[in-house]
């Protein structure tokens, strides 16, 4: 195989990258946003459960997940589909790290936004719909930029359930071809082909942010 | 209705594979499921109408429970027959033969030429993690600090071309498989490697065990096509000769031991 | 603008308040007639900011009653949101929403708690920015404006909601000298135009010019209350008194 | 495939057996990651073209999979006549991919620092050394214990996949007891707890750590 | 404590500093004699900070000479860190370390710069911390302190390093009033002592009891330069009157 046949057979394997991340997001998003609001508002015993709730999904290793979720469920009577189960695990995993920018956001915000918010007699829901998550969720775009190439990564797991992603095509090939520096080289390439102008996209935002950060810094 | 109904009816069967030559792999080219088991199977449903193979890939430590959770309908990927997994599954009647075979770089420098030597020369073996080759690795007597177990064969090629062992011992099927495939520049298989009967294992069909009218319908099949000569024509089609021959004497109930098989 | 009419527009009769076993609010009575200007000074700690906090809710309290107008705040969250609606707050750090611009910080609440159309809304918030002399400001965002201007924007703000009251908790203490002016000219405008209000401030010329009453805190009570005049010139507790002192030297 | 607790106890002084090659591996990266990630944002701020090309690496090291560092690490630098034991390579793998995350890392425990900060210390003379080891890099490490301790424990969680490199680690025990005996659930749990433990232990370390550090410093 | 020799302690000439292209500081001309006391006061934004800066190399400049008693100021670093051990500065925001102790906090550039032994810095340090009235707080943190004894503790930490002139930065304007009094009752007694210094604040109070000289920037420039009698009598310059009306409403 020359190095475009090896690229074109990496590249049959980015559907299923792109699909497994949009669709983690589609976990992802929802499950950062409320487990992250949940955490910053609730208090006591209901804290806690929201706090297990986002540590089992944010600290357990996603191939112990992965595996549990597509072998062992079924036989509890649940069979999720392959895309399904990546798309949940990767994406409530991503989620649970998402939600802990998510609180940071609120907590870090001042406390004088809310105050304020509740002496013009805004609803506390008013509050953090118009003034707080709109703060918060701007000041952690940066770092949901970084869970977001963090996810298409993290996709590379999902061959385990039977999904061929461009990672698991990279071993394909290799398994065919057996000659590891182009094939693993591409790979590299591929990946960074795609998560790179992510990432400069991030920086990009993070400049935007905080303009003034450059000049500000001690040292 | 049974699993074996349902395929009949739909003339389709999902079978899962790990992707590798010569065992079960999905074809570059046509996309299509290739290999030892699947083109058994393909020959063996046709004729019962059951026209579509369908595949899932998966990595070989996912086969089983793939096949327990009812992913796929059958093991179709080169699974040696041992006690323990026949606790798991149901395996049909074996078809291939399996001894140890060893590839090394061209030349053979270190004169590899079975487990002795690599004993005796102290040689860094690599193997497949959780193999056969790795239990009669053991059992011959090469310590665990002479072995570097990878998780699959492309890793263990590599590392014998980055030089990191000096010999990787696969399945003979394996090994034949890859010669045949012309991409081993450099290395070669060594001849000859040698093994003993104890140290065969035998690959078959796995299906779950509370299919066992399908197990059942797949061993008459196969009993045909041997029959019939289909057996070797697409044993030598992967380059298997009279050392992967099946004997008589060898059965599943052989095979799992007290056990017994697929209850 | 001025809302007068018979009963007092607060009275806090027995007020006591607690932060664990910190007693930050003791016993205040104060009574604040409709239309009068009052300003609260006292050393740092002595609860003035909880106290103002007291008012419209933003803190709770354990004992005593405090009554907007003729409405007693409860822990109910109606009442609490009624004397919210009914009193303007400005803070010291200004506390604009820096994600919106000057216009849409002025109409946030129109919209969202009155619910007003936008137009109304939006004409209503121009007429504010133009008593505190910045309309051409409305489509700025805050961190584009200066302290003195932010803080205009505050007081508009808060005035669109028809405050019948008006907090405000050391709002020049944040500013450069002189922007000081611009906001005590505002305060002082609407002083004049009658709006009941209470100040926590150190600014003794405003005091002195604008205000009915001077209360002096000390250790979470009052301590002094009287008319600037005499507080000025004859404060009869000594805490008052070397407080003056530091302030004048 | 009914989960079996005696026979799940069985597996653990196996797997357990690994956990000093887990922590060595995790323990050495940690030190390492952090020694380079260092170095790696000392370099960034100093600017020029070692400034950009640093910049550049970080984004690069981000935008790419650690498992595919690893395989090029392992099977593709020998071509080049670098030949690191499987170990080495590991950890090397795992320092120099988790560097780029912990320069991100240290840039913000800086960038954090007020300007006063900086200033003072200059005013006083201190040397740019002085400052930075006396000032600065104390300051820093109150604001970055809890982030650093995230990438800590997600080095913890990376140690697997030096299975591709045959270290002998905790999962990869794990599965070599799954493939013989063909019973999953039980090894993957167990060393998903052993995990989840090491990783509890680490936060709670780092929790601790962070109070020390904020204790008499905060109001 | 005072240097006193025979030239000035300060002596700058024709200074000119650009940010890009805003001309910051335009022809700045000033000298001041040792042990003399100068203010310096203006609106925000006029390069007060920025030419108290400019004097113990905080900020670089493009033309013009800074000579800090014999030493002419140069982009030479043995230089600048020759007039910035010289000189001692205090913040408007403290700019303690936060995670030394107060006794840390001053000892930490005598030992590191000068290279004293432990013992004698710490003696150091505490003789000046008793100069500022708070030797009982030395093995505290400074976020346990108040703002007052942080900036009491900002300027022992400066005078350990023995300086021939301090500098202030609107030392007081981040304080709560009655702190300002502590700190500003600190300053007046180093300047009984003959401590050569320059103040940017806007007390004017302050000015009036111990600055020998006060100057008035505006836009970077120096527009009114005079003694305090004179200055807050009779300001020759039609932005100083303004500001001065503004100051003292
Ligand atoms: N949330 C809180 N928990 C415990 N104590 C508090 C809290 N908020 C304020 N205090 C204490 O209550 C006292 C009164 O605080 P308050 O802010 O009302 O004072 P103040 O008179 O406004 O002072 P300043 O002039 O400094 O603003 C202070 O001693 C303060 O430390
Ligand atoms: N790093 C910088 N880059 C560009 N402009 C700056 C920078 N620092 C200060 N300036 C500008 O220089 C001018 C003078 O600033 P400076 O801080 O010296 O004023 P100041 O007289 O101290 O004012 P204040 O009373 O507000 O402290 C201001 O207009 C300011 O915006
Ligand atoms: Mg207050
Ligand atoms: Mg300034």
């Amino acid at each position: 195989m020359t190095i475009l046949e090896i690229w074109l057979g990496i590249l049959q394997g980015f559907r299923v990258t792109a699909l497994v991340t949009l669709y983690g997001l589609v976990f992802a998003i929802p499950f950062g946003l409320i487990f992250g609001v949940a955490q910053y508002l609730t208090t006591g015993p209901a804290r806690f459960v929201v706090t297990s709730i986002i540590e089992f999904w944010r600290s357990s290793a996603v191939i112990i997940l992965l595996f549990v979720f597509y072998y062992a469920l079924p036989l509890a009577g649940l069979a999720l589909s392959a895309m399904t189960v990546s798309a949940m695990v990767l994406g409530l995993n991503i989620g649970g790290y998402a939600s802990q920018a998510v609180r940071a956001g609120l907590q870090a915000l001042d406390r004088g936004q809310k105050e304020a918010g509740h002496a013009l007699g805004l609803s506390r829901s008013t509050i953090l719909l118009r003034i707080e998550l709109p703060q918060a969720l701007v000041a952690m775009s940066p770092t949901f930029i970084n869970q977001l190439i963090q996810l298409v990564k993290a996709t590379s797991l999902v061959s385990l359930v039977t999904l061929t992603d461009m990672t698991f095509r990279a071993k394909e090939i290799s398994q065919i071809e057996y000659d590891p520096v182009p094939i693993y080289s591409s790979l590299l390439l591929a990946y960074f082909i795609v998560c790179y102008p992510v990432a400069l996209f991030g920086r990009w935002v993070e400049r935007r942010i905080n303009p003034a950060r450059e000049a500000r810094c001690a040292v | 209705e049974t699993t074996k109904e349902r395929i009949l009816r739909e003339g389709k069967i999902v079978i899962g594979i790990h992707n590798r030559t010569p065992w079960g792999f999905r074809d570059e080219a046509t996309g299509e499921a290739k290999g030892w088991h699947p083109d058994l199977l393909r020959a063996a449903f046709a004729e019962l109408g059951v026209k579509e193979i369908d595949i899932r890939v998966t990595e070989f430590g996912a086969l089983i429970p793939g096949l327990l959770a009812g992913r796929f309908d059958a093991v179709a990927s080169g699974l040696s027959i041992t006690p323990e997994r026949c606790r798991q599954v149901a395996f049909g009647a074996p078809d291939l033969k399996v001894h140890d075979a060893a590839i090394v770089l061209t030349g053979n420098p270190k004169q590899i030429h079975g487990f002795d030597d690599i004993v005796s020369k102290k040689i860094i073996m690599g193997a497949g993690r959780g193999s056969v080759s790795v239990r009669n690795a053991t059992i011959a007597g090469v310590p665990e600090s002479n072995m570097l177990l990878f998780p699959d064969i492309e890793a263990n090629i590599s590392a014998l071309r980055s030089g990191r062992i000096d010999v990787t011992v696969l399945s003979s099927p394996t090994v034949i498989g890859l010669l045949a495939s012309g991409k081993l520049k450099g290395l070669e298989s060594a001849t000859p490697f040698v093994t003993t009967d104890e140290q065969a294992t035998y690959a078959a069909v796995a299906f779950r065990s509370e299919d066992q009218d399908l197990r059942a319908l797949w061993d008459e099949r196969l009993l045909a096509l041997t029959k019939d000569g289909t057996v070797t024509k697409v044993m030598a089609r992967y380059g298997f000769g009279e050392t992967e021959v099946v004997p008589d004497t060898v059965t599943v109930e052989k095979l799992c031991g007290t056990a017994g098989a697929g209850k | 603008m001025a809302h007068s009419d018979d009963s007092p527009a607060v009275q806090i009769t027995s007020l006591n308040k607690w932060y664990g076993a910190f007693h930050v609010l003791q016993e205040v009575n104060l009574t604040i007639p409709s239309g009068s200007r009052v300003v609260i000074c006292g050393p740092s700690g002595s609860g003035k900011s909880t106290l103002i906090r007291c008012l419209n809710g933003l803190e709770a309290y354990q004992q005593g009653t405090v009554t907007l107008g003729t409405v007693p705040l409860g822990d109910n969250a109606r009442e609490t949101a009624l004397a919210r609606r009914q009193t303007g707050m400005v803070f010291q750090s200004f506390n604009l929403f820096p994600h919106l611009t000057v216009l849409s910080n002025c109409t946030l609440a129109l919209r969202r708690v009155l619910s007003m159309p936008r137009k109304e809304a939006e004409s209503l918030a121009r007429h504010f920015l133009e008593k505190v002399r910045i309309p051409e400001q409305a489509d700025k965002y805050p961190a584009q404006l200066s302290g003195g201007q932010q803080q205009r924007v505050a007081i508009a703000r808060a005035l669109c909601m028809n405050p019948r009251l008006m907090l405000f908790d050391e709002p020049t203490s944040a500013l450069d000298p002189e922007m000081v002016k611009e906001v005590l000219d505002v305060m002082t405008g609407l002083a004049h135009e009658g709006m009941t209000m209470i100040c926590v401030t150190h600014e003794m010329g405003f005091a002195r010019e604008v205000a009915d009453q001077v209360v002096f805190m000390d250790q979470g009570s009052i301590v002094e209350q009287a008319s600037p005049m005499t507080f000025f010139t004859t404060p009869s507790h000594p805490r008052a008194q070397s407080f003056l002192n530091t302030l004048l030297h | 495939m009914q989960f079996d607790v005696a026979f799940a106890l069985s597996t653990v002084p196996t797997i357990l057996g690994a956990i000093g090659m887990t922590l060595l591996v995790a323990a050495v990266s940690c030190v390492g990651a952090s020694a380079v990630g260092f170095g790696l944002e000392v370099v960034r701020r100093s600017g020029g073209l070692g400034g950009l090309f640093v910049r550049f690496l970080i984004d690069f090291i981000r935008a790419t999979p650690v498992l595919v560092w690893l395989y090029c690490l392992y099977f593709i630098l020998p071509f080049y006549g670098i030949r690191l034991g499987a170990l080495a390579t590991g950890i090397i793998g795992l320092s120099l991919y988790y560097s780029g995350y912990l320069a991100e890392v240290f840039k913000a425990g800086i960038d954090a620092i007020p300007n006063g900060q900086g200033e003072a210390a200059r005013a006083l003379g201190l040397g740019r050394i002085d400052m930075t080891i006396f000032v600065i890099a104390p300051q820093m490490l109150r604001n970055i214990a809890a982030p650093m301790g995230n990438y800590f424990v997600s080095i913890l969680k990376a140690t697997p996949y030096l299975a591709v490199l045959a270290v002998p680690e905790m999962l990869g025990r794990a599965f070599d007891i799954a493939s013989e005996t063909y019973r999953y659930a039980e090894p993957l749990t167990v060393a998903g707890l052993i995990f989840l433990g090491l990783a509890l232990l680490i936060s709670l370390a780092i929790k601790r750590l962070e109070v020390r550090l904020m204790g008499p410093t905060t109001r």
